[in-house]
């Protein structure tokens, strides 16, 4: 490939978008648009007939690397486009509030937490790690949550059974016991 | 909001961005990472023997520098400027000669220095690699397809008992609030020295602290020093290298 | 090329941060571990030389397409990729000092930094760049770190036996000695 040919390449591999003509000739404004056209061409071919995996398309006015049609079913099974998502911090307390004490009402886990936590909850609600369970007593009948089959499966846990008991964490988890004197 | 309302921390009027966080004091500086950071910089500045640290020298240009930035409220520096000054003292301390159980004060600062130079010097290192890795370029993020299905949710056991744990610490329950109150004695401290000050117009450290004193009074005495120095009431000064302080009242100004 | 390896090339490609050779296995199961490292062979040999702008990297136990390194300063100009965000000096300290004494509890980190470092510690766990890996004994059992594959990404590792060795480092760490007269 010519030296044109192989940065054009190297900018359409690293671009997260379809790349323009304009915008691939501007990498090396001394090159000329003729010179451009010509390295994408020489490009394409390379990349053409049936030896690679991936093929230069054009598309939305631009030109992007694609994975051929073939390899899509296979590859989108295998889900590695996507980084494997993670709570954050806030999302994994309230998870382990509503764990550990479900069933468990909103107002209960921002005592805990010490904040507001209803926008947390509707994430984990929406994300099918927990739901609502049943209604408490006492005012308004608050909204009682707790964890679903799904958050089971993600930490592989057989049941609720197996979360490691409280006593087992250096601090335990429980309802208020009142202070002990030293 | 039911959140539980715990009195205000008592967080003295400071000209330094501190920031209150759970753990403690952080103070936000970009040019040392912490009291250690600073002192390898005076040394290197001085290009001083590390393994035969200038304890003396080290220490005041220690204090002034934590002075100009303002940050004597910080505890970090705060408490590597005690530990400097009890060093120091221990260095005065006369020992006699071929006393073989003498051990220099100094052995364990220069041991974590050395750690510390030790983790600079890595720092350094994967600075340069990730600089290098910055080099190239992986693929560009692609936004997912709207009708595509979502990345798979990835939680560990480890990371959710982590949380309860942290959580477990926010429970607003008195057992759980165990508040260890530091045994600093600064008002104490601070009576001492201006009852001092009010008959002498001049006093030394020893003056202050007295001869045995422990590493709390120690600490005690000096930030009350530092404050009163801060207010005006005082002035700290060192003749020349190795010499005791000399603490002297100044005239009397008013204390804002 | 042969099947196996145009698949892999599609998948690489497709993926935005290194697949495991478990993960590139997993795409046709029936292939087993033999043919996948032969198949990588052939890809790595197609990409390597003088060729292409773009090259295959064994990184972060893993493998990755990754630019040629000659082509970073034109990339970079032309925005159309995003550079990573840089780390602090606390945030790398706290980094070097995990990435060697791993597995490390908060209050060891705090001691050699002579800083508080748990506010750190939390943004590098939520980066994903260090996480729990297990709990120390004794008082309270801490919670012990470790650093993340995508520490070895961000630095272009392939796994921790590329950091330097503390013997060469030009400061070892030793009890002081005399100071020799020069």
């Amino acid at each position: 490939m010519n030296p044109l040919a192989k940065l054009l390449e190297a900018a359409l591999f690293a671009a997260s978008r379809p790349l323009t003509l304009e915008e691939l000739a501007s990498l090396e404004p001394a090159s000329g648009e003729a010179a451009v056209r010509a390295a994408l061409d020489e490009l394409c071919a390379a990349y053409a007939g049936d030896d690679h995996g991936v093929e230069l398309v054009e598309i939305a006015q631009g030109w992007q690397f694609l994975t051929r049609r073939e390899y899509a079913e296979t590859i989108e099974r295998a889900q590695f486009a996507l980084r494997p998502r993670r709570l954050s911090p806030a999302a994994l307390e309230t998870l382990a509030i509503v764990a550990y004490r479900q069933p468990v009402g909103r107002l209960e886990v921002d005592e805990i937490r010490g904040v507001d936590s209803g926008a947390v909850i509707d994430k984990l609600v929406e994300r099918g790690l927990i739901e609502i369970v049943t209604r408490g007593e006492g005012l308004g009948r608050p909204l009682l949550y707790g964890t679903t089959p799904q958050f089971l499966e993600i930490l592989g846990l057989k049941d609720l059974e197996e979360l490691p008991r409280l006593e087992e964490l250096s601090v335990a988890l429980r309802p208020p016991t009142p202070a002990e004197p030293e | 909001m039911t959140a539980p309302t715990a009195p205000e921390p008592q967080v003295p009027p400071s000209s330094v961005a501190v920031l209150q966080e759970s753990a403690g004091f952080v103070v936000e500086l970009e040019q040392f990472s912490g009291p250690l950071d600073l002192l390898l910089h005076l040394i290197r500045e001085d290009e001083v023997d590390i393994t035969d640290l200038p304890i003396a020298k080290i220490a005041d240009q220690f204090l002034a520098v934590i002075h100009e930035l303002g940050l004597d409220q910080a505890a970090d520096y705060l408490e590597m400027a005690a530990r400097l000054l009890r060093i120091k003292a221990q260095m005065l301390l006369p020992r006699r000669l071929g006393d073989d159980e003498w051990e220099d004060p100094r052995s364990e600062l220069v041991r974590r220095l050395l750690e510390y130079q030790q983790i600079r010097e890595l720092v350094a290192w994967l600075q340069r690699a990730a600089a290098r890795r910055a080099e190239q370029f992986g693929r560009g993020y692609e936004q997912p397809q709207p009708d595509a299905p979502p990345a798979p949710l990835q939680i560990e056991l480890n990371e959710l008992l982590a949380a309860a744990e942290r959580v477990i610490t926010l429970i607003p329950e008195p057992m759980l609030h165990r508040v260890v109150p530091r045994p600093l004695d600064v008002e104490g401290a601070t009576e001492r020295i201006l009852a001092l000050l009010a008959e002498h117009e001049e006093c030394g450290w020893s003056d202050v602290v007295g001869l045995r004193a422990t590493i709390v009074e120690v600490l005690s005495a000096f930030i009350a020093l530092l404050e009163l120095a801060k207010r005006g009431s005082l002035t700290i000064r060192q003749p020349e290298p190795f010499a005791p302080m000399v603490i002297r009242r100044e005239s009397p100004r008013e204390v804002a």
